[in-house]
C-alpha cells in the first residue's frame, strides 16, 4: 500500500498547500511592489493547481486534471504575463500605498482568516467525505483577504490582482468541496475569468491614457 | 335604469374630455365641446342620484374593464349618491359658467388640454363618491387629486401657481399613503377589500388598531378635506386655479374628504369609542374658527374664500363629531339630527362657495386683479354679478332665510342637545363648542361684509374696476342658478329634509325627518319634545309681503322728494377713492384684538424732504404670520432636507468606500446572518 | 429548437454587424434582429402556456414560466431601445458627442462597437434566462456584466471611464460572491444522488430534492448569493456602481441596464429563493430579503429628494424599485408573487420609457442637470414633456397608472401577512420618493419656458416613446389576458403553488 | 277655532303696536332720566316721537357714490327688527311668531339687520361709514358666543330654544333668577345688551363726536325718512333685547295664556320692569365712562366667562 493511494497522505498534502496558499495570500497583503505581487498570485494559482491534481489523483476524478491544466494555462502563464506587459507600458515604478498601513492589514487579514474558520466551523461533520469544512475555511478566508486587499489598494491593477486571487479561494472551494464542478461549468469560469482580466487590463490602460493615472482611489467625480 | 343614466354621464364626460383632447388645434371648438358635455354629464349624473336618492335602494354596477386581478365596482347607495346631487348641482352650474369664462382664454391657452381634464375630474370625483371597494375608491381617489392638479396648474408659467399644485399634489399623496394603510388593516382584518364587507367591521378590531385606522382615516381624509392643521395647501391651491376650478376644488373637491369620513364614521364603524367624537368635535371647532380668523386678514378675494371653505369644512365636521358622540352615548334620534345638520351644511357650502368663487372669478376677469384694494365699485359695472354675490355672502354668513341659516340652526340645535345625553364634563363641549360656533359665524358676518363692501360698493379703487364689465350671459346664468339654490335650499328646508330619510336610515337606522318637519311643512323643529322651530319660507314670505305692502310704496313717495348729492362725509368736501375704508383697515380692530394669534408685522417708511411733518411718500406694508406653516412645516422640510444632504455622503464616490460597504455587509451577514 | 433560435438571432445579429461597414446596415441589422428575438420571444410564451415547461438538451436549457417573463420583457425593451437608439446615435453623430473626426472612420468604429456589444449583451441575459444549470447562469450573468462595460464607456470621458470602473469592480466582486454561493449550492446538494453529474447542478433537479439538500450550506448560500447577485440588482449597501453606470452610459443602454439586466438579476435571486425556501421554509431568506428591500427603498428616498442630476435620480428610482420586488420576493405568498411579477412587468415598461424620454431631453438642451433646464421642457419638447411627466406618475405608482396596482397588491401582502411595519415603512419611503421625483420633475417640465430652443421633429426616438407610452397607459386599465395568464404562471412559479 | 284665530290675530297685532309704540318711548324714557341723574332738565321723554316725525316730514339726501344697497338697508333693518320682535314673549309667555323662529332666529335676524346696516355703512364710501361698520361687526362678532352661551343656558333649562317654552317654563317660579345660573346668565345677557345697543361703556349713542361712534358712524349718510326708518329700528331693538332679557330671567307678571285682562296686567308688569331695566342702565351709564374700543374685549370677554359660569353651574348646582 503506497502513500500514493492512501486518502489521509492525499488530505494532508491538500491541506499542506491549502496552507501555503494562504500564506501567499497574507504576503500579497502586505507587499508593496507591483511586479512581485503578479508572481505571488501566479505562485498562488501553481499551488491551486497542484491542489487540484492532487485531488484528482487521490479521488480519481480525471475531470478535475483539466480543471488543474486550465489555471496553469490561465492563471498561472496568461494572466501574469499580459499583467507585467501592462505594468512595463504603462512605467509604474512607484510602490503601493495601501489605505491601512502594511502590519495593520496583516493583523486584519489574520482576523479574517479567523472569521472564516468560524464560519466553517458550523459547517463540520466528523463524517463528512473529503476534505469538509477544513478547505472551506481556507477558502472563505482567501476570499476574505482577497476582498480586504481590493479595499485596501488604490492602484487599478492592484486591485484586480485581488480581485483574481478572491477568485483563486473560489476555485479552492470549488475543488476541494466538490471535487469541481462539472467541467463546462468550470470552463465557462475560468473563461470568464480571462476575459474578465483582459476586459480590466483594457480599462486599466484607458483610464492611464486619460487620467494619466491609475490612482483609482481619485476617481471622485461621480457623486451624490 | 338608474346605472344606465349613471353610466352614460360617465361616458358623455370621458367623451368630452377625448374630444376637447382632439380638438386641441381649434380652441373654440375645444371650448364649446368640453363644456357642452360636462353640462350633459351633469345633468345625467343629476337624474341618476335624484332616482337613486328617491328610490332608496342602492345599485350595484361591475365595470366591465380594468386588470381582472382586481374587481372595479360601482355602488351607488343613498350616502354616495346624496354626494353625485351635490357634485351633478354645482357641476352643471359650473361647466355653464365655464362656457363664457374660458373664453377670453382662447389663443393664449391650451383649452384643448383644460377640457380634457375638466371632463377628467368630474367622473373620477363621481367614481370616487360610488366606488364600492378601496382598491377603486384609490384609482379614482388618486386619478381626482391628478387631474385636480393638472387644473390647479393650468397657469403654470407663474412660479406661485406651480408651487401652489405641486404642495397640494404632495400632500394629498401623503394623505392617500394614510387612507392606504387604513384600508389596508381594514382589509386583513376582513380579508376582502369590498366595502359591503367594511360595513361595521371597524368596530370589530381590538381597540387599538380601532383607533389607529381611526386618526389614518381622519387625517387621511382630513388632508384633502382642509382640515387644521393639514390644511396648509388649501389656501394656497384654490386661489391660483382658474376660478370655475376654483369652485369645483372649494365646492365639491374637498368635500371628498368629507364624503370618505362619512362613509368610514357611519358605514365602517358601528357605535364608537366616545373620544373619537370628541376628537372629530374639537378638531372642527379649531379649523372653523382658525378658517374664519386668517380669512378675515385676507385682501385676496379668492384666497379669502378658500380659507372660509376651510371654516365651513370645521362647521361640517362638528356636525360629524357631535353624531359620532351621540352614536357612543346611544341617542340615535340625535345622531340623526347631527349627521342631517353636517351632510345638509356640505350640500349648503358647495352651493355658495361654489357661486362666490364663480363671482369671484367674474370680477378677477373684470379686474384682472385678486386684491380686493384695487376694486370697488363694482356693483355699478356689474350688478347681477353684485346681486349673486350678495346672495352666496348672506349665505354663507349664515343668515336667514338663506340655506346657510338652515343648515347652522339644525347644528345648533343638534349641540344643544347634546348637553342633556350625559353626565359626564364631556357635555360641556357642546354648548362651548356651539357658542365658538357663533363666534365663528359672526366673523364670518363680519369677513362677508368686508368681501362684498370693499369690492362691489362705494367708488373704484383702480383704473381697471372703473372699466370694469358685466360678465358674459353665460357666467351670470352660471351664477343665477346656484344663487336660485342658495334660495331654494334655505326656504324650501323642510321640503329638502326627506331627502336625508335614505342616509339615516341606512347608516342609523332610523328615519328622522317625519320628526323635523311640523305645521304642515312650514316649520323646521329639531325633532325633539316641544324645541325651538324656524320657518325660513315663512320669514322670507313676511319680508316680501312687508316689502309690497309698505317699502315699495313708500319709497316711492320718498323719491320723489330725495335729492342725490355728494355724500356729507362729516363736511369733508371731495371724497375720493383714496380716503375710503381699505379692507386692510376694515379688520384693523380684529388684527389688533387677536395679535397674539397673528403675530402680525408692519412698517412704514417714510421718506422726507423738507420737515418730518411733511413726507413726500410713504410706504405702509403689514403682513400676518402664516402660523402653522412657519412653525411646523417650513421647519420640518428644513429638517428632512438637512438630513437628506447629511446622507447623500454615502455616494462620496471612492470606490474603496463603496467595497467597504458590501466588505461590512458580507462579514456581518457571515456572522451573523447564517447560523441565525 | 425556439431556445435556439432565441439564443443565435442575437449572436448573428452581433456577428452581422460587426462586419457591417455603412451605419444604416448597422442600424437595419439590430433592428431586424431584434424584431425577430421578439417573435421568437411570443411563441416561445405561447408554447410555455400551451405545456408548462419547454426545456431542451436533456435539461441544460430549460424554460417555465418565469423565464419566458423576463425573457419576453428583456426582449421587448430591447426592441424599442433598438429602434429609439438609431435616432439617439444618429443625433450624437452630428451633433459631435462621439469626437469630432474628419473621415468619420473612429465615429463608425464607435457605432460599430455599440451595435455589436447590444446584441451580445442581450444574448447574455436570454442565455441567462434560459440555462438550467445554476453555474451557466452565472457564467451568462458574468457575460452580461463584460458586454456592457463598454458600453458604459461608450462616451470615452473620463467620467464614463470612472463609471466603467466601478460597474466592473463592484460587478466583479458581486459576481463572485454569486459564484461562492453557487458553489455553496452545488456543495448542499453533493449528497443528492448522481450529483457528480452534469446535470448536478440544474435548478429543476435541485428544487426537486430542495427539501434534501443540506441545511446549513444553504443557509451560508443564500446569504452570498443575496449579496452577489443582490450587487448586480442594486440592493443597498451594493447599489454604489448603479447612478454611475446609469447617467454615465448611452440612454438605450441605460434603460437596457436598469430594466432588462434588473429582471435578470432579480430572476437569478428568484431561483435562489425558491431553492432556500424549499429547503429552509420561507422564513429565513424572506427575512433577509425584507431587510435588504427596505434597505434599498430607504436609501433611495434622500438621494431622490436632494438629487441634482435627473439620469442619477432615475437611477435611484431603480434602486427604489428593486428594493419593492426583493421586498415582493420576501412577503412570497400567491399574492406577493403576483404582485412581484406583475411590478417586474410594469417596471419595465415604465422605467424604460422614462429613461427614453429623459434621454430626449439630455440629448436636447446637452445637460442632465435640474438647475440647468427648468421648466422649458413642455415649450421646447411638448411631446417628451407630456410622456415625461406621465412616465415620472407611473413610475412613483400613481394611479390610474398600472405600478399602482402592483404595488397595491405587495402592500396588501404585507398587511395580510402581519408585517405591518414594513407595510407603514412601505408607504413613507414612496411618499418620500413621490416627493422628490414629483419636484424635480414638474420644476423641469412645466414652467414659463424661456428661452428654449424648440426642438426638431424626431421620428424614430418619438416614435417609440409614443407607442412605449401607449402601451403604459393602456395596461393600466386592460391587460391582454394571454399576458396575464403568463404573469399569473410565473408567480404560480415563485410561490410554488 | 275661529276665536282662536281672532284672539291670535288681536295678540299679533297688540305685540306688533307695543312694539313700534313703546320703542321711542323707552329710548327717551332713558334719555330723561339720565339728564336728571346728571341734574339736567334734559327733554321730554315724548321727544323721540317728535324726531321721528320731523324726520319723516322731511325730504332726504342720496348720496352720489350709494348704490341700492343704501336704499334697501332701512327697509330690511326695520322690518327683520320687527320679525325679531314678533318672536319674543312680551305681554303673554307666548311668541306670537314662536313658530316662525326661536331664540336663535331672533338672534341671526338682528344679525341680518346688522349685516346691511354695515354693508351701507361702507356704500357710500365715506371713511366714517366703514370705520362705524368696522367697528359694529368687530365687536358683534365678539359679543355673539356670551349671547349665545347665555341663550343656551335658559334654553337647556327650558330643554327648548322657543321662547315660548322658555318663558313658560319660567312662569310661576318667580324667584328662580336667584339660582347662580340664572344670575350668571343675566350678567352676561345684560353685558351683551349694552353692546349690542350701542350704549355706555362700549358706544355712546349721544355723542357724533368722529372717533369715538360705532353705531352713529355706520348711519352717518342716512337723513330724512330713512334715518327715522333706522332710528326707529335702533331703538325697537333695544325694547326687543329688554323685553328678551325681563321676560327670559325675570317673568313676574307674565301670563301663561292670552286675555283681555290678562293683557293689560301683563302690559302694566312690563312697563315697570323695563322702566325698572331702564334706570338700571341709566345707573350704568352715568357710573362709566367710555372705554376705549381695544378694552371693550375685555368686557366681552368677562361676559363670556360668565356665560360658561352659568352653564356650569346649571349641573354644579
Amino acid at each position: 500500500m503506497t502513500p500514493f493511494l492512501n486518502l489521509q497522505f492525499g488530505e494532508r498534502i491538500v491541506t499542506l498547500l491549502a496552507a501555503l496558499v494562504l500564506v501567499l495570500q497574507i504576503a500579497m497583503v502586505s507587499q508593496r511592489w507591483i511586479v512581485i505581487n503578479i508572481r505571488i498570485f501566479a505562485a498562488q494559482s501553481f499551488f491551486l493547481a497542484m491542489i487540484a491534481a492532487t485531488i484528482a489523483w487521490f479521488n480519481h476524478a480525471p475531470h478535475i486534471f483539466a480543471a488543474a491544466a486550465l489555471t496553469l494555462v490561465v492563471k498561472v502563464i496568461l494572466v501574469p504575463i499580459l499583467f507585467e506587459r501592462l505594468v512595463e507600458r504603462m512605467e509604474i515604478h512607484e510602490e503601493i500605498e495601501p489605505i491601512v498601513n502594511v502590519p495593520l492589514s496583516v493583523v486584519i487579514a489574520g482576523g479574517l482568516t479567523l472569521v472564516g474558520y468560524v464560519v466553517a466551523a458550523s459547517f463540520y461533520r466528523p463524517d463528512a467525505p473529503g476534505l469538509g469544512h477544513n478547505a472551506l475555511a481556507v477558502a472563505i478566508s482567501l476570499f476574505l483577504i482577497g476582498f480586504f486587499t481590493m479595499i485596501n489598494r488604490r492602484k487599478a491593477l492592484t486591485q484586480v490582482l485581488a480581485l483574481l486571487s478572491l477568485e483563486n479561494g473560489l476555485f479552492l472551494a470549488a475543488i476541494s468541496l466538490t471535487y469541481g464542478m462539472p467541467l463546462i461549468v468550470e470552463l465557462g469560469i475560468l473563461f470568464d475569468v480571462l476575459v474578465a482580466a483582459m476586459v480590466m487590463g483594457i480599462l486599466v490602460y484607458r483610464i492611464r491614457e486619460t487620467f494619466e493615472s491609475i490612482d483609482v482611489s481619485r476617481l471622485r467625480r461621480l457623486r451624490g | 335604469m338608474i346605472s344606465e343614466l349613471f353610466l352614460s354621464g360617465i361616458i358623455v364626460w370621458l367623451a368630452g374630455a377625448a374630444a376637447s383632447l382632439a380638438l386641441w388645434r381649434r380652441p373654440a371648438a375645444a371650448r364649446r365641446v368640453s363644456c357642452a358635455a360636462a353640462l350633459a354629464g351633469s345633468l345625467l349624473d343629476l337624474a341618476a342620484s335624484a332616482a337613486a336618492i328617491f328610490s332608496g335602494t342602492s345599485t350595484v354596477i361591475g365595470l366591465p374593464f380594468g386588470n381582472p386581478v382586481f374587481s372595479w365596482a360601482i355602488r351607488l347607495d343613498p350616502l354616495s349618491a346624496y354626494f353625485n346631487l351635490t357634485l351633478a348641482v354645482l357641476a352643471a352650474a359650473v361647466s355653464l359658467y365655464s362656457f363664457g369664462y374660458l373664453r377670453e382664454m382662447e389663443g393664449c391657452r391650451n383649452l384643448g388640454a383644460f377640457g380634457f381634464f375638466y371632463n377628467l375630474l368630474l367622473p373620477s370625483l363621481a367614481l370616487v363618491f360610488t366606488a364600492s371597494n378601496a382598491f377603486f375608491f384609490l384609482v379614482a381617489w388618486e386619478a381626482m387629486a391628478l387631474s385636480a392638479f393638472c387644473l390647479i396648474s393650468f397657469e403654470h408659467e407663474k412660479e406661485k401657481t406651480r408651487h401652489a399644485g405641486v404642495l397640494f399634489f404632495i400632500m394629498s399623496h401623503a394623505g392617500t399613503g394614510l387612507l392606504l394603510i387604513a384600508f389596508l388593516l381594514l382589509a386583513s382584518a376582513g380579508g376582502s377589500l369590498d366595502f359591503a364587507n367594511f360595513h361595521l367591521l371597524a368596530s370589530q378590531m381590538p381597540p387599538l388598531e380601532q383607533g389607529a385606522v381611526f386618526l389614518l382615516f381622519l387625517f387621511g381624509f382630513g388632508v384633502k378635506a382642509g382640515l387644521v392643521p393639514v390644511h396648509i395647501w388649501l389656501p394656497e391651491a384654490h386661489p391660483v386655479a382658474p376660478s370655475n376650478i376654483s369652485a369645483l376644488m372649494s365646492g365639491i373637491v374637498i368635500k371628498t374628504g368629507i364624503y370618505g369620513m362619512a362613509r368610514v364614521f357611519f358605514d365602517f364603524y358601528g357605535p364608537p369609542p366616545l373620544w373619537m367624537g370628541t376628537v372629530v368635535l374639537g378638531l372642527g371647532v379649531v379649523s372653523a374658527l382658525l378658517g374664519v380668523l386668517y380669512a378675515l386678514m385676507e385682501h385676496d378675494l379668492k384666497r379669502l374664500l378658500a380659507w372660509h371653505s376651510i371654516e365651513n369644512i370645521g362647521i361640517i365636521l362638528m356636525g360629524f363629531g357631535a353624531a359620532l358622540m351621540f352614536r357612543s352615548l346611544g341617542q340615535p334620534n340625535l345622531a340623526a339630527l347631527a349627521l342631517i345638520a353636517a351632510l345638509y351644511h356640505t350640500f349648503n357650502h358647495a352651493i355658495f362657495k361654489g357661486l362666490l368663487f364663480l363671482g369671484a372669478g367674474s370680477v378677477v376677469q373684470a379686474t384682472h386683479t385678486r386684491n380686493m384694494e384695487k376694486m370697488g365699485g363694482l356693483i355699478r359695472r356689474m350688478p347681477v354679478t353684485a346681486l349673486c354675490f350678495l346672495v352666496g355672502a348672506v349665505a354663507i354668513s349664515g343668515l336667514p332665510p338663506l340655506n346657510g341659516f338652515v343648515s347652522e340652526w339644525l347644528t345648533y340645535q343638534a349641540l344643544l342637545a347634546g348637553f342633556g345625553t350625559t353626565q359626564s364634563l364631556t357635555r360641556l363641549m357642546f354648548p362651548i363648542a356651539g357658542a365658538l360656533l357663533a363666534l365663528t359665524a359672526a366673523l364670518a358676518a363680519a369677513c362677508f361684509v368686508k368681501a362684498f363692501a370693499i369690492p362691489f360698493l362705494a367708488l373704484a379703487r383702480s383704473d381697471e374696476a372703473a372699466q370694469a364689465r358685466e360678465a358674459s350671459p353665460s357666467m351670470r346664468a352660471g351664477m343665477a342658478v346656484l344663487a336660485v339654490g342658495c334660495a331654494a335650499l334655505g326656504l324650501g328646508a323642510t321640503w329638502f329634509v326627506r331627502v336625508f330619510d335614505p342616509i339615516t336610515q341606512q347608516a342609523l337606522g332610523i328615519r328622522a325627518s317625519s320628526a323635523l318637519v311640523m305645521a304642515r311643512g312650514w316649520a323646521l323643529s329639531p325633532g325633539t319634545a316641544h324645541g325651538g322651530t324656524i320657518s325660513t319660507a315663512g320669514i322670507a314670505l313676511l319680508f316680501l309681503l312687508a316689502g309690497a305692502a309698505f317699502a315699495l310704496p313708500l319709497a316711492m313717495r320718498w323719491r320723489r322728494c330725495s335729492v342725490t348729492g355728494p355724500a356729507w362725509d362729516c363736511g369733508q368736501p371731495g371724497l375720493t377713492a383714496d380716503n375710503e375704508y381699505t379692507a386692510t383697515a376694515f379688520s384693523k380692530p380684529l388684527r389688533m384684538i387677536f395679535s397674539a394669534l397673528y403675530r402680525p408685522r408692519r412698517e412704514i417708511q417714510a421718506e422726507y424732504e423738507v420737515s418730518p411733518y411733511y413726507p413726500s411718500a410713504i410706504r405702509f406694508e403689514n403682513e400676518i404670520e402664516p402660523t402653522f406653516v412657519m412653525r411646523i412645516y417650513v421647519p420640518l422640510w428644513e429638517r428632512v432636507m438637512a438630513a437628506a444632504n447629511r446622507m447623500k455622503g454615502i455616494q462620496a464616490g471612492s470606490i474603496n468606500l463603496y467595497l467597504a460597504y458590501i466588505f461590512i455587509a458580507l462579514i456581518l451577514l457571515l456572522l451573523f446572518g447564517v447560523r441565525g | 429548437m425556439l431556445l435556439v433560435a432565441l439564443l443565435l438571432v442575437p449572436l448573428a445579429t452581433a456577428a452581422a454587424s460587426f462586419f457591417a461597414r455603412r451605419r444604416a446596415a448597422m442600424e437595419a441589422l439590430n433592428l431586424a434582429g431584434f424584431a425577430a428575438v421578439f417573435l421568437a420571444a411570443v411563441a416561445l410564451a405561447a408554447q410555455v402556456l400551451a405545456n408548462g415547461t419547454v426545456s431542451l438538451g436533456n435539461g441544460f436549457f430549460y424554460a417555465d414560466a418565469l423565464s419566458a417573463l423576463v425573457i419576453l420583457l428583456t426582449v421587448s425593451v430591447a426592441l424599442v431601445c433598438s429602434a429609439y437608439s438609431i435616432g439617439y446615435l444618429r443625433d450624437d453623430q452630428q451633433s459631435g458627442a462621439l469626437g469630432e473626426d474628419a473621415s468619420g472612420i473612429e465615429q463608425i468604429a464607435q457605432l460599430r462597437m455599440y451595435y455589436t456589444l447590444t446584441p451580445l449583451f442581450v444574448f447574455s441575459m436570454l442565455l441567462m434566462a434560459v440555462a438550467n444549470n445554476l453555474g451557466v447562469m452565472w457564467a451568462a450573468m458574468e457575460a452580461t456584466t463584460l458586454a456592457s462595460i463598454f458600453l458604459v464607456t461608450f462616451y470615452g470621458k473620463i467620467t464614463s471611464l470612472e463609471a466603467a470602473w466601478k460597474y466592473a469592480i463592484i460587478g466583479g466582486v458581486g459576481l463572485s460572491m454569486a459564484l461562492f454561493g453557487t458553489l455553496v449550492t452545488y456543495y448542499a446538494g453533493h449528497s443528492l444522488a448522481g450529483s457528480d453529474s452534469l446535470s448536478g447542478l440544474n435548478w429543476s433537479v435541485l428544487a426537486q430534492h430542495a427539501a434534501a439538500l443540506d441545511k446549513m450550506s444553504m443557509r451560508l448560500a443564500f446569504v452570498l448569493i443575496l449579496l452577489g447577485y443582490g450587487t448586480k440588482a442594486g440592493l443597498a449597501p451594493m447599489h454604489t456602481w448603479k447612478p454611475d453606470a446609469y447617467s454615465e452610459a448611452p440612454v438605450p443602454s441605460a434603460a437596457l441596464l436598469s430594466t432588462a439586466l434588473l429582471n435578470c438579476a432579480l430572476y437569478c435571486l428568484i431561483r435562489f429563493y425558491i431553492l432556500a425556501s424549499r429547503c429552509l421554509g420561507a422564513e429565513y431568506p424572506s427575512r433577509l430579503l425584507l431587510l435588504f428591500g427596505l434597505l434599498s427603498m430607504g436609501v433611495a428616498v434622500p438621494f431622490v429628494l436632494a438629487q441634482r442630476n435627473f439620469r442619477r435620480m432615475l437611477a435611484y428610482s431603480t434602486i427604489d424599485h428593486a428594493g419593492i420586488m426583493v421586498i415582493a420576493l420576501g412577503l412570497g405568498g400567491a399574492l406577493g408573487s403576483l404582485g412581484l411579477m406583475l411590478h417586474m412587468a410594469f417596471h419595465t415598461i415604465a422605467k424604460s420609457l422614462l429613461f427614453l424620454s429623459a434621454g430626449n431631453v439630455y440629448q436636447h438642451f446637452r445637460t442632465d442637470l435640474f438647475s440647468k433646464i427648468k421648466g422649458s421642457v413642455i415649450r421646447a419638447m411638448p411631446l417628451t414633456g407630456v410622456v415625461l411627466f406621465i412616465a415620472m406618475l407611473a413610475i412613483v405608482g400613481m394611479p390610474p397608472f398600472s405600478l399602482f396596482q402592483s404595488e397595491f397588491l405587495i402592500l396588501r401582502a404585507a398587511f395580510e401577512g402581519g408585517h405591518i411595519l414594513t407595510g407603514a415603512l412601505f408607504v413613507l419611503f414612496s411618499t418620500g420618493v413621490f416627493t422628490g421625483a414629483l419636484m424635480h420633475v414638474s420644476g423641469m417640465v412645466l414652467g414659463p419656458g424661456g428661452d428654449a430652443a424648440v426642438a426638431a421633429r424626431r421620428p424614430w426616438r418619438d416614435g417609440s416613446l409614443l407607442a412605449l407610452a401607449s402601451v403604459l397607459v393602456v395596461i393600466g386599465f386592460w391587460l391582454p389576458a394571454p399576458l396575464l395568464e403568463l404573469i399569473r404562471a410565473a408567480a404560480r412559479v415563485v410561490s410554488g403553488q | 277655532m275661529n276665536e282662536q284665530m281672532i284672539t291670535r290675530l288681536i295678540e299679533n297685532a297688540t305685540q306688533l303696536f307695543l312694539l313700534l309704540a313703546l320703542a321711542p318711548l323707552v329710548t327717551g324714557v332713558i334719555r330723561t332720566l339720565k339728564a336728571r341723574l346728571q341734574t339736567r332738565r334734559g327733554p321730554s321723554i315724548f321727544q323721540p316721537y317728535r324726531d321721528l316725525l320731523k324726520l319723516f316730514r322731511k325730504g332726504m339726501v342720496i348720496p352720489e357714490t350709494a348704490s341700492w344697497i343704501f336704499a334697501a338697508t332701512p327697509w330690511v333693518v326695520f322690518f327683520s327688527t320687527i320679525l325679531a320682535g314678533l318672536m319674543i314673549p312680551m305681554v303673554a309667555a307666548v311668541a306670537p311668531f314662536g313658530l316662525l323662529g326661536d331664540a336663535l332666529a331672533v338672534i341671526y335676524l338682528l344679525g341680518l339687520g346688522r349685516f346691511f346696516l354695515a354693508l351701507s355703512g361702507l356704500d357710500t364710501g365715506s371713511s366714517f361709514g366703514g370705520l362705524g361698520s368696522s367697528r359694529e361687526m368687530t365687536i358683534s362678532a365678539l359679543a355673539e358666543p356670551a349671547m349665545m352661551l347665555a341663550i343656551f343656558t335658559v334654553a337647556i333649562g327650558a330643554g327648548s330654544t322657543g321662547l315660548t317654552e322658555i318663558a313658560g317654563v319660567a312662569i310661576g317660579q318667580n324667584w328662580r333668577f336667584l339660582a347662580p345660573a340664572q344670575m350668571f346668565a343675566f350678567a352676561a345677557l345684560a353685558l351683551v345688551l349694552i353692546a349690542e345697543t350701542g350704549r355706555i361703556p362700549v358706544d355712546n349713542p349721544a355723542t357724533h363726536l368722529e372717533l369715538t361712534m360705532i353705531h352713529e358712524a355706520m348711519i352717518l349718510e342716512y337723513s330724512g325718512p330713512y334715518l327715522a326708518l333706522v332710528e326707529w329700528a335702533a331703538s325697537i331693538k333695544q325694547l326687543v333685547l329688554m323685553t328678551l332679557l325681563i321676560n327670559c330671567f325675570w317673568p313676574v307678571g307674565l301670563q301663561t295664556a292670552w286675555s283681555g285682562f290678562g293683557a293689560l296686567q301683563g302690559i302694566g308688569w312690563l312697563l315697570a320692569k323695563l322702566l325698572f331695566l331702564s334706570c338700571a342702565i341709566v345707573l350704568i351709564e352715568t357710573a362709566n365712562a367710555k372705554l376705549r374700543l381695544f378694552r371693550v374685549p375685555e368686557l366681552l370677554a368677562v361676559a363670556f366667562t360668565l356665560g360658561s359660569l352659568a352653564l356650569v353651574s346649571t349641573f354644579l348646582f
